[in-house]
């Protein structure tokens, strides 16, 4: 079971083998990319800011409901943070399990509850030039850069 | 009158315009000292989604802080 | 969109590039190993007959009922057959959309149709020398080899 | 009278001892041409679940076939 935030490209290999147990017949990966669109608007790059000590230990602790909901035998996520370029994965989650149902349900629940509690905020270039903190409501545009 | 440091992020630190400050405070609860802080600089503002944590952890907008405490203020995240 | 039979192990590495896209902001992924116990017994190793031709025509009609269904932008699926050890990937089903609700119904729908309707048999050999296919409940069991 | 080619795959082929084999049936449908044959191989029966092919199409066990076609029987699948 491992949470963590990296500052280069994320591995999948690696992290795959961190995931081989013998007793699972299922896993299940979600990658999350940046994407060239959003509401509309063009993107040209990401950026992610990551509050990093208590990324990891809500991340954590995620996992650790998911393994008390499931029986998930593996769980691993890795969180990108700076700038990303269009395509970039910016998010993997694994999950392994005897069966199937249950590594579904809890990679599911494993990337929902990250994108909901972890301290991590998305800034969206755009190709006109201006830059957006998403979801932000009420908190105004930064524009440029 | 409690002195603590407050740490602003994403586009609260674009709001506030620091990223940082030590501040001295009269206020009792989180809540109370972030709109202290939303009069001191006019683009901050309130956010429902809103998070708090007080020396590395998570806390209610409720809780109260010590004196040479660490806040931390979190604009809503990305989400979906 | 594709759907295949492998006799070799499956390369992971040049199915994920095959999902690359800009427009999809997720990709599920699910792998099936060969797990080491069922319904309570030692697996030593699986093996899989596959009728290929009807397999490759019915898993691609699969694949187009979830491009139906949800908006899938990119989709692949390979089955192994012949003889698998332990902890070998015996499945992959990889599908890549814009958002993250499509990409994991999609795959959990290509897994579960696989399974069900593709004409492919497992036959599970135990650590006590036993066989048995798996699943056909009035075909008696084959003992040895 | 019509001659066919049957395949068996996976338990069905352990059951009739063959993997394939021409005969000659009077049968109408797939299903009775199914019976037909679990009456010469005594360990073949009938599955709830079981498929039936007809010159690599899925076909319906109520389905005729022609002089020449080749059958394929399908015994249940793994499924889970």
């Amino acid at each position: 079971m491992s949470f963590s935030i990296a500052a280069e490209p994320i591995d999948l290999s690696s992290l795959s083998m961190a995931m081989e147990d013998p007793a699972c017949g299922a896993a299940v990966w979600f990658e999350g990319r940046v994407r060239n669109h959003n509401e509309g608007r063009a993107v040209l790059r990401l950026e992610y800011e990551v509050y990093t000590p208590i990324a990891i230990s809500e991340g954590l602790r995620i996992i650790e409901e998911a393994r008390q909901r499931w029986a998930v035998r593996r769980a691993v996520a890795v969180h990108r943070e700076g700038l990303l370029a269009l395509g970039e994965v910016a998010v993997v989650v694994g999950v392994a399990s005897a069966h199937r149902d249950e590594a579904f349900q809890a990679a599911r629940y494993l990337i929902d509850e990250a994108k909901a509690r972890l301290p991590i905020w998305k800034r969206e270039h755009y190709v006109d030039g201006e830059a957006t903190w998403v979801n932000c409501q009420r908190c105004g545009h930064a524009r440029g850069g | 009158m409690k002195t603590v440091c407050i740490r602003y992020f994403a586009a609260f630190r674009d709001a506030a315009g620091v990223s940082e400050e030590t501040v001295n405070s009269n206020a009792t609860t989180l809540s109370a000292l972030f709109r202290e802080r939303a009069g001191a600089h006019t683009a901050l503002h309130e956010e429902t989604a809103a998070k708090v944590a007080l020396n590395d952890v998570l806390a209610d907008w409720s809780d109260t802080f010590e004196n040479g405490d660490e806040v931390l203020f979190f604009p809503p995240v990305a989400g979906g």
